[in-house]
């Protein structure tokens, strides 16, 4: 995709972008790895600790843990939205906070208190998922076209 | 129970690196590195990767978003294998995530009493 | 306006954290020593739901003998019930990989061996500290049989649950 | 009078009379905290909503700027604001309390100089006799409508900029008497830039083409040379944006100094501040320039300076559908009479 946008880009643009790229700071990749690495690493390291909580205190099994461990995070996530630190997490984080089950909150619980100023019906209502959404709809639309491809190849007997 | 902490930091932390890697080098948005983390859930899952990875780390596989796609075709599947192709189209409305009804309900209460910060 | 705020708040997430553990409670316990389990091995001893079958107590024996064998397995707990055999067991970690294999390598070789009985295998830590657990209780010779039964019944349904 | 391709020149030289500023918590704790007429300690300003927040900041700014000259809000014969948010309703809201025939302005960042030039343009030709011109951001309401909610966990590049949350207005007159006032001098109005960069984190990168053509085209329309004046000072390119529009001046044989060439983005807030790459937003030159600098020319630091405020001129909805961001600069020169 680059590729074809810079072949529409007029010789005057390539020529700028290239003297733009010098003073561009770049992103401190390794040091972004590591610190997504540590953060997401213990974050589910604490979604860990819960599961044995919930194995060991409650009538939950290994797999039937997995729902309440969710939740439980999830609800985590919420306080930490609301008292304004999960911002601050992300920044430090990047995809260490966004790419466990508490950036999904992060970012459903985010919108819908962000709107509240437009109402509960139409701002919290109509922008919950303005960032979730997708996520939503290409888990589930993959998870119809996998189930699908899969089944009809159990049926045809290839698998 | 000690090594299972271990693997859970190492293979999520690994997950959260790959999106990182995703955000960084390939410069997609938030939103398309989560698509693009659930749509390789699901499709680990339909080659039957994903459960192992399960077993193996724990929480380090199902608390990443990734988890969202494998739980998905996991409740479509078995819904298949009672009732064939029909099966597919009727697990799609029965499975639900708890991620997504744990995100709505305290969603609606983090409104409820919480403000933005800024 | 704030205080009346800070309040709201408060209630809400007392109202949620109750609502959780009141969810949960009604579940039954289980006791520190068999929690251990989780954490180290502790090789419990093969029993019998009627701690008068010898015949049961053997068959409990031999088939944890069996099961221990293999290279993947540090920990087994059997239990004979008047019905099933409830087969728990612990995978060495980097094995786990391979746990739905090694299930039906354990199905496989039980199916083999005793082909008159019910077997109810699982990896489940959850099952394995419940079968320690009730292996701990039926050591108290006043523990009734019964009771012995339906505790095991429970465990069963709880592997049911999983599928 | 029109001069050269694209300028004007003010032969009457408004005098900007009074001016003012508001801050919010962020900008408090910024080196420039001192020079903000009015400071907040909250982002929501006592208001339900950031947006009315916004509105808030902006009518603080121009009531302290009318404050400051001795005016009434009935003196003035127009007012030319504009903000980033939709529709800009911020400061239509404010121009309804304030009751000024009014002139909605955007000009994404580049606002508070559209307004400058205008209302210079305006004094000048005896088109009014007093007129009030400002410009505003809000740092949430512009996270809110450009980027993500202000609570999401999403990790900023080190290319992206802090919106400003803050205003600054000032108030123009034909006044006769001109000795030791501020005045306006000259303008020159930018042409839209494209130079094919879409990241909506790294507007500097953006905006730093149309700097450098509104500069250069200034100098060559005013036939001066850059060391006319003791301060070149853009609006808000941020660190990237400055030192690329530095270097494309050097290029095209500008000779101008590092000290003499400065970013409000960059001169707002402290160094250990966590904006990235500087401050941005529309209120970002507007407070700086209807504050700290403006007093630093009252104290006699510049005699004459030339500001340039950049502007973005992008939405959420024109960066999802591909399109590069077009960027804007107005210049306007400002003197020690």
């Amino acid at each position: 995709m680059g590729d074809k946008k810079k072949q529409k880009m007029t010789p005057e643009q390539q020529q700028y972008q290239e003297l733009e790229q010098k003073h561009e700071l770049k992103r401190p990749v390794v040091k972004n790895c590591i610190k997504a690495f540590l953060v997401g690493g213990l974050i589910c390291t604490i979604g860990q600790a819960i599961t044995y909580f919930y194995i060991y205190f409650f009538n939950f099994t290994e797999q039937t843990a997995g729902n309440p461990t969710v939740a439980t995070m999830i609800f985590l996530s919420m306080l930490l939205t609301g008292f304004g630190v999960y911002d601050h997490i992300g920044q430090f984080a990047g995809a260490g906070s966004a790419v466990p089950v508490t950036g999904f909150g992060n970012s459903v619980i985010s919108a819908a208190i962000e709107h509240r100023t437009e109402g509960f019906v139409l701002g919290v209502g109509g922008n919950m998922f303005k960032l979730a959404g997708s996520v939503i709809l290409f888990g589930v639309f993959a998870a119809f076209v996998v189930a699908l491809v899969k089944t009809l190849l159990t049926m045809m007997g290839v698998l | 129970m000690l090594p299972m902490f271990f693997w859970a930091f190492v293979v999520g932390g690994l997950i959260c690196v790959f999106g990182q890697l995703m955000f960084d080098i390939v410069k997609l948005t938030p939103g398309h590195t989560m698509s693009l983390l659930v749509v390789i859930g699901a499709v680990l899952d339909g080659f039957g990767l994903y459960e192992p990875l399960i077993d193996f780390a724990g929480a380090g596989a199902t608390i990443p978003i990734t988890s969202f796609g494998n739980s998905l075709v996991h409740g479509a599947l078995q819904e298949a294998e009672q009732h064939g192709l029909v099966g597919v189209l009727t697990g799609m409305f029965e499975i639900t995530s708890s991620g997504i009804s744990a995100a709505v309900i305290f969603g609606f209460i983090g409104a409820l009493i919480f403000k933005p910060k800024g | 306006m704030m205080n009346m705020k800070q309040a709201v708040n408060l209630l809400a997430i007392l109202i949620m954290l109750g609502a959780g553990t009141a969810g949960c409670t009604s579940f039954g316990k289980t006791s520190p020593e068999s929690r251990a389990s989780m954490i180290q091995s502790v090789n419990p001893d093969p029993g019998a739901t009627n701690d008068l079958d010898e015949k049961d107590i053997k068959l409990a024996k031999k088939v944890k003998k069996d099961i221990a064998a293999l290279d993947e397995i540090y920990d087994v707990a059997v239990i004979t019930g008047k019905k099933e055999i409830l087969v728990a067991y612990k995978v060495k970690h980097l094995k786990r990989f391979g746990m739905k294999r090694i299930e039906k390598e354990i199905n496989k070789k039980l199916e083999k061996n005793y082909p008159d009985e019910d077997f109810i295998v699982s990896s489940d830590y959850k099952i394995f500290i419940e079968a320690v657990e009730l292996r701990e209780r039926m050591k108290d010779p006043s523990f009734p049989d019964k009771k012995a039964e339906e505790q095991l019944q429970r465990i069963i349904s709880l592997k049911k649950e999983l599928t | 009078m029109l001069i050269g391709k694209q300028s004007w020149q003010f032969a009457n030289k408004p005098v900007i009379e009074s001016w003012g500023s508001s801050g919010g918590p962020f900008e408090a704790e910024g080196k420039l905290a001192a020079d903000f007429d009015v400071l907040h300690d909250d982002l929501w300003m006592g208001e339900e909503s950031y947006e009315k927040a916004h509105r808030v900041l902006l009518e603080e700014a121009i009531k302290s700027a009318l404050q400051k000259g001795n005016f009434n809000k009935e003196d003035m014969q127009f007012m030319l604001a504009g903000d980033l948010i939709n529709q800009i309703t911020p400061t239509s809201f404010a121009a309804r309390t304030m009751e000024i025939p009014y002139f909605g302005l955007f000009g994404a960042c580049s606002t508070s100089m559209e307004g400058l030039a205008l209302a210079s343009f305006i004094v000048n030709y005896q088109g009014a006799k007093k007129t009030v011109t400002g410009a505003s951001s809000h740092n949430s309401a512009a996270e809110k409508q450009f980027r993500y909610p202000t609570e999401y966990g999403g990790q900023k590049p080190p290319t992206a900029q802090w919106t400003v949350t803050g205003a600054g207005a000032a108030v123009l007159t034909d006044n006769p008497d001109k000795q030791g006032k501020i005045v306006t001098t000259s303008a020159t109005i930018g042409k839209v830039v494209d130079m094919g960069i879409s990241d909506p984190f790294n507007m500097g990168g953006a905006m730093a083409p149309a700097a450098a053509d509104t500069i250069s085209a200034h100098f060559k329309d005013l036939n001066r040379e850059p060391s006319y004046y003791d301060l070149v000072v853009t609006g808000d390119l941020g660190r990237i944006g400055q030192a690329t529009t530095y270097e494309l001046l050097q290029q095209s044989g500008l000779e101008i100094t590092k000290e003499q060439f400065k970013d409000c983005g960059l001169l707002i807030y402290n160094d250990d501040q966590p904006v990235q790459s500087g401050g941005s937003g529309a209120g970002c030159s507007a407070s700086v320039l209807y504050g700290h600098l403006l007093n630093q020319m009252k104290n006699g630091v510049y005699k004459r300076i030339l500001v340039v405020a950049t502007g973005a001129l992008l939405s959420p909805l024109s960066f999802q559908q591909n399109e590069t961001i077009p960027c804007i600069a107005h210049a306007v020169s400002i003197e020690m009479n």
